[in-house]
């Protein structure tokens, strides 16, 4: 071993700026290619929007506009009629990463992490060097603010290359506009479907869309009030692992354990805090830094052993039945269409709730495996079908039981499936949010949900077959009829013409006597001569 | 014919009288079909007959109506054929029968294999034969032996038909025998062996008459041995193959089959014996280099066997299980491997003077 | 038999020796047996024939050696079976001839389509028929008319055998034809159709000899047309159903076979004539209603045909080319759509009486 | 909208720490269940300490012990013989993530984004609240140091609660001790087939392992010299992006652009850099952070249309076709095996380089699919395989090319087929390490030198089965004469023991020949007789 070979690596060490992390690993993030960063930068843009005129109660009208500048260079610009953001926040919401006003938030968010939009503003600096440009107005009375953000990557903070102000903007809202490398495709992972797929979940918003060919497609509101703001809560104590436990006894600012565990967590009342504190040995007055690792441990073991109500579940932004149908209807055009809210159930202390929507027949293709389109917290999943719990879940449930044909493990025919699933805390498979983890809570829900718009859709399908039957058998006993009469005819002398008449009487009253009647049936050998 | 012709047309008129009246009264048509499927198949000991069970077809029911109308067309083409005293083949019919329906893409029957059964429903509806509605069935079989018969006519020696033997026509009612010189019939079911012992003049040797059924026995095969053995008092041995296709062609000869259950009593000889091969003579006979591997589909059949009520005479299930536990079988061909003769001198004699048989 | 007995032994004979003289030279001892492939075989316009070309089998190559082996087996067995004056079944050979080879699980033959290969081997080697190998082939066929013969000592007349008909056997080398009344032979490819014309006795109201062979014609059946045709000077009409199937029965009937065209002058019949059923005549006799729709295998087969130099004639082409374009085919049984007995009243006197035939 | 609305979000926007980051997201890292993360803890020590013994030049030799204490809850120790980690650097490589050496190295590693044992560390508290235990020693003549740490979550800094002296260590090396909930399992992905893929891609290393069942399992060194250690490259002017290139001449010590160029990157002179230059419009003696983004956009478009000769190559550690048969042969005990390294070549500017070997027959079980070994930087990956270049290009290759059947897409028979990618820079799927991105350069060259292996291992197969052929050829014979000569003895009369010992003679002088040598071929026809 060579001489102090322990204090030469010790001299390499030093910190990584997480931006140059995700510089060097931007796959985690979704920007894998051409075709699907564009999509990724249009898609963090929009979902920022939508969350901000939510929260601020505004009815959303985003333009989202793309130019083709050259072979694989575009101009992506997003405009929302948002509340727009505080002048002194824009740098960092646009030039940090980890930088947000929804990481910590008890409640479901379209964007989550703080990563995305300034991820955009990285990719669009790492391939044309071209700075972000913002513009900002949050109410009338106030100007309008354009700045040139960039980000100092080995620092992880934004460089305000200009900022000015500018009259020639709407009311309130913000303005995003990214020079990006990328490709423009118009298939299944495409700009068009991604937005297609958001008016559906989004009823209540208008999009309009110039796409690179220049073309204006918009997507009107299929409902016209907003979703309630779902509410913020504090985690469940079933929710929260030891690690994170222990810190938060740590930060508290409750003086006592008991009112720490009734202050800083719901669902534990007084009486029940003061019941856990004293099964677990603890005096529920002591202050709470004042306790050792092993009593700590010793809480958090009786509190998972004791029993709490289910969280408040009020924090959802669930779409709603109706809401559903009408996005699906609005953009699908089906012949029929079922949708199903599953009731709020509880994954990790996170609360949950899936939303199901199954369209059949019109303007939906027949050919192929059904289509399906995923969303969580109102954002549509177009990557990684196959790691997703909805995918799962779509392949395990028996569609034959509802009459529904499979092709290897996926329904076929002209049908739509269109799963929602609402959360605070979504498990995606990845940063860049393509695909839900499969756990085994949430694949169930999905499979209920699923199952009952299957049990609604069979008995819409079988009431239709119903109908076509007692068609096929006016027309079958109209062929045969004349068949029977000319055989009985040689068999017994009697006239044709009579004996038709008198069968074309019998086959009226037939034809409408209820389909479900039984006869004896009949049971023959198949069993040829020998 | 044991039913004149004139009765069988009174029967069709029946059925379309019966027909024709629930018609009128505004009733849901129907033909009462005894059950052909194994729960209605009885063995009395004897042969195999039909129990008592009957479905009933409608016309104005989704799942009947066609065959309804099918089994109308059978039944009126089948009164017609009577009425002109005109013979033919199954094949025949349905294309006689096929047709388009008006106004449709639909046919009247689309394979034969929908003409075919409806006959049979009509033979166990009326309780006729097909030969008496003038359907003829497949032709199969030859035979020698010093027998003298008539049929339309000829006189015909089955001892002078050179190699070829007479030819099994379908319908055998009408044979009238002028002389039958033989103390036993050997029925063989594959044409290799009968030829084999033709040319050895085994039937000459041994006095006996010398059948091959060439595979499952045809209906008219079937009749002539039951004839035979009946009006002549004459024994009868039985040599298959050592498999359950083999064993199962004898039962048929035996007892009749389940599909035509309802006329064993007339295609069945309850007194025929099994000669060979058995499981058993592969020891007996050191056949061991000849036998084949049984198929699964085999020891299936084999297992079906060991369940029938006509196949629980002991020594059956022996030979039965001994088949399934060996998983082998041997085909007649099989005692060639001891000498092309070896049937004809050792096997058949030594089996017939220990009178060597199964039941 | 055209050639004796001594004759086919001395031929085996000579083939042995040559392979031991071989073995004496220390040579690498082969067989040469010509080629049956379709490349070898050629049409003289009368019928088909082997060309030149021979393959050389050798014990000494691993591609051959079991062949060889198998080919010299049952060569020996032929010499037996000859000189004990016994003849057999090809599965009885099979049977005889398989053994377990010593201190290995190899046997000399596992599957009858091992050994049926290696006699037709020995008959285009030595130029023999396999009859005169003492080797019966498949039996089928049936035949009446006004015909009286001699076979095995016995007499036989072929019109007074009732309904069954005289069986053709595998061998009709010593049959013996005593009278012969007929003016044309119909050679009918269905049992159901003979059937029909029998009970209609077509052959007594037109004078002719009424044939099926039940399918392709075996050999028996092929050789007694031919004999016929030839000593009575009869023309013969085939009759199939409408199908490259049918067609090809009647061109192995008339030409004889590919893989036997070593044969051909002993079992070809080259006056033969086609009477029907062709494509033209769904047409000219109404068929429409019961034609079936061609298999993808029945187009398949019918291009191979359209190029065989034996279907050459414009008459064969225009027919193949409107069946492959119409994508139909007919049953001998169709002509029963137009009532049971329009075969015999209208179908076969109209294409007789306007000598409506095929090449 | 309500008053204030953006001024209410900005309120509520915050920075958030890396570690609270990856404390959500840890299925990022690949902690995503029990069993798992049991692994992932074993993997990120061992990694760790391999790459410290190849820096320091020491021979590994590491312990792996692992002790079951309750159902679910493991004791897991990681010790190894290198050169150790100087105190002051032992709380942040332990407790902070984002920290390391080995990051901004150009040179092949097997940690590379400093945060594989902090995240362990992370997980460890996360699950047990029980610190990560250290023991370090640099020398000798030094004192080991234990220390206690925790991970401070929302500052992403170490806690050190404990650190005192011990005399009880070894002369050098580190020992990490953690205790985590998970779960032991014996199959695909347990901690025992990673041990043992590990000792095959580290043929130089000697590993003892005691399992969770008290079993003691030891990989002993197949090869006695340690890889050569990699060279540390500057990068290749075709291997940076336009973001990263901006930042380098934003940051660069050198005084003229053309200076920046030479002393920079790798594989530019002095020459071709005032070329460059002068090309792209700038004087070669501008001080480079006085160029214009205008300027700099230029520079790079000439660099990008400039040829440059490939990055120089010993940055690596690669295999070599012996060792790696060694490793094979050690562990998996076949009777044939082949290696073949494939030159090194260039991807996106990062040299990489394949290494295959397969092995056949022996010990290897011959149903099912072929075994798939996967390596990247001598680290065995368990997980993703369907994700993964190596096993793309494993079902691309067309086996039957080399007489190895295939069932469905892969390779069937008694055949181990082990992949590994050397290269500075691997492109993972994810953080967690698990599976190869599928780049079109990567997936070629694992295709050829599969294709090569292949066609060795076919030689080797055809010339078995030659053998085999002849002896077959031997016993055919001697099985046939006898009957050959009672046939001609029976057509000729000669005396069968004659004929025999003629055909014998004859046997022998044929068996000898050359199996090359062609008789005339029989052409018979298929058909039978009609």
């Amino acid at each position: 071993m060579p001489k102090n070979a322990a204090e030469k690596i010790a001299k390499a060490m030093k910190e990584i700026s997480i931006a140059e992390f995700f510089e060097k690993n931007r796959h985690l993030l979704g920007f894998d290619n051409p075709s699907k960063a564009l999509l990724m930068v249009v898609k963090e843009a929009v979902d920022n929007s939508l969350d901000a005129c939510e929260e601020a109660r505004i009815l959303p009208e985003i333009i989202v506009k793309i130019k083709k500048l050259e072979e694989n260079r575009f101009k992506v610009i997003v405009e929302d009629n948002g509340p727009g953001i505080v002048k002194e926040k824009v740098p960092e919401v646009f030039g940090k990463l980890l930088f947000g006003s929804k990481f910590h938030l008890g409640r479901q968010t379209r964007g989550q992490q703080g990563i995305g939009i300034s991820a955009a503003v990285l990719y669009a600096q790492l391939t044309t060097g071209k700075p972000a440009v913002i513009i900002s107005r949050t109410s009338p009375d106030k100007p309008a603010y354009v700045f040139h953000i960039k980000i100092d990557i080995l620092k992880n903070k934004p460089i305000v290359l200009k900022e000015e102000k500018t009259e020639n903007f709407r009311e309130h809202g913000v303005r995003v506009e990214l020079e990006i490398e990328g490709r423009y495709v118009q298939k299944h992972h495409s700009v068009d479907e991604y937005l297609k797929q958001t008016a559906i979940i989004n009823p209540h918003a208008r999009i309009i869309y110039y796409n690179p060919n220049g073309e204006k497609i918009e997507f009107k509101r299929s409902v016209d009030h907003l979703p309630p703001l779902p509410k913020i809560i504090k985690p469940h104590p079933h929710g929260v692992e030891f690690g994170i436990f222990e810190r938060m006894i740590k930060i508290t600012s409750s003086r006592t354990i008991a009112s720490f565990l009734t202050n800083d967590f719901s669902r534990i009342g007084r009486d029940t805090a003061v019941k856990i504190c004293v099964k677990a040995g603890i005096k529920p007055d002591k202050p709470p830094h004042k306790l050792t690792h092993e009593e700590i441990e010793k809480l958090y073991k009786v509190i998972q052993q004791t029993k709490f109500i289910a969280p408040p579940l009020d924090c959802l932004s669930p779409l709603g039945e109706e809401e559903f149908k009408k996005g699906i209807q609005q953009v699908v055009k089906p012949e029929f269409v079922v949708a199903v809210s599953r009731p709020t159930t509880v994954y990790r202390g996170n609360p949950f709730k899936i939303e199901a929507c199954i369209a059949w027949g019109g303007e939906i293709k027949a050919e192929g495996p059904a289509k399906i389109m995923r969303f969580a917290n109102r954002v549509p999943l177009l990557y990684q079908s196959g790691a997703c719990a909805i995918t799962k879940a779509v392949q395990e449930v028996n569609w034959s039981n509802y009459d529904i044909p499979k092709e290897g493990n996926m329904p076929t025919g002209p049908i739509v499936i269109a799963v929602h699933m609402a959360s605070v805390w979504i498990p995606y498979t990845s940063e860049s949010k393509e695909a839900i983890a499969s756990y085994p809570e949430i694949v169930k829900e999905i499979k209920l949900a699923l199952q009952e718009c299957g049990r609604k859709l069979a008995a819409y399908l079988r009431k239709q077959r119903r109908l076509q039957e007692r068609e096929m058998k006016r027309k079958i006993f109209e062929r045969y009829i004349p068949e029977v009469a000319a055989s009985l005819s040689i068999l017994t002398g009697e006239n044709k013409e009579t004996i038709i008449k008198y069968l074309e009487l019998i086959a009226i009253k037939n034809i409408m006597k209820g389909e479900g009647e039984k006869h004896e049936h009949e049971k023959e050998g198949s069993n040829q001569q020998t | 014919m044991n039913t004149k012709k004139k009765e069988v047309i009174s029967k069709l008129e029946r059925l379309g009288r019966k027909l024709l009246e629930e018609i009128k009264r505004g009733e849901n048509p129907h033909i009462d079909i005894p059950v052909r499927a194994l729960s209605n198949v009885i063995f009395s000991g004897q042969n195999l007959q039909l129990g008592e069970k009957v479905a009933k077809r409608y016309f104005f029911h989704l799942a009947h109506a066609k065959k309804f109308m099918q089994t109308l067309l059978v039944a009126s083409f089948c009164k017609q054929l009577l009425e002109e005293g005109i013979h033919t083949s199954l094949r025949d019919m349905f294309y006689n029968l096929k047709r388009t329906l008006p106004n449709s893409k639909e046919n009247t029957f689309d394979e034969q294999r929908e003409s075919d059964p409806i006959v049979v429903d009509l033979e166990v509806t009326l309780d006729v034969l097909r030969e008496q509605l003038h359907l003829s069935a497949d032709v199969r079989g030859r035979v020698v032996g010093e027998v003298v018969i008539e049929d339309r006519g000829d006189i015909i020696d089955w001892s002078r038909l050179g190699s070829g033997g007479w030819a099994i026509p379908s319908n055998v009612e009408d044979v009238v025998f002028k002389e039958v010189n033989a103390e036993f019939i050997l029925v063989v079911e594959k044409n290799a062996a009968f030829e084999r012992l033709h040319e050895d003049k085994f039937w000459k040797k041994h006095k006996c008459i010398l059948l091959t059924t060439q595979g499952q026995a045809a209906r008219g095969a079937r009749r002539l041995i039951q004839r035979l053995a009946q009006e002549f008092n004459l024994p009868v041995y039985v040599f298959t193959d050592s498999d359950p296709y083999g064993w199962y062609i004898y039962s048929v000869i035996k007892y009749g089959s389940m599909s035509l259950a309802h006329i064993s009593d007339r295609l069945g000889t309850p007194s025929a014996r099994f000669i060979g091969l058995t499981i058993t003579d592969i020891d007996k006979f050191d056949l061991h280099n000849w036998t084949i591997k049984a198929k699964e589909v085999d020891i299936k059949r084999a297992k079906e066997l060991l369940n029938y009520e006509w196949f629980q005479h002991k020594e059956w299930q022996r030979e039965l299980k001994l088949m399934i536990q060996r998983g082998i079988k041997a085909e007649l061909e099989a005692l060639s491997g001891r000498g092309l003769r070896f049937v004809t001198e050792t096997y058949l004699p030594t089996k017939i003077e220990n009178k060597d048989f199964l039941p």
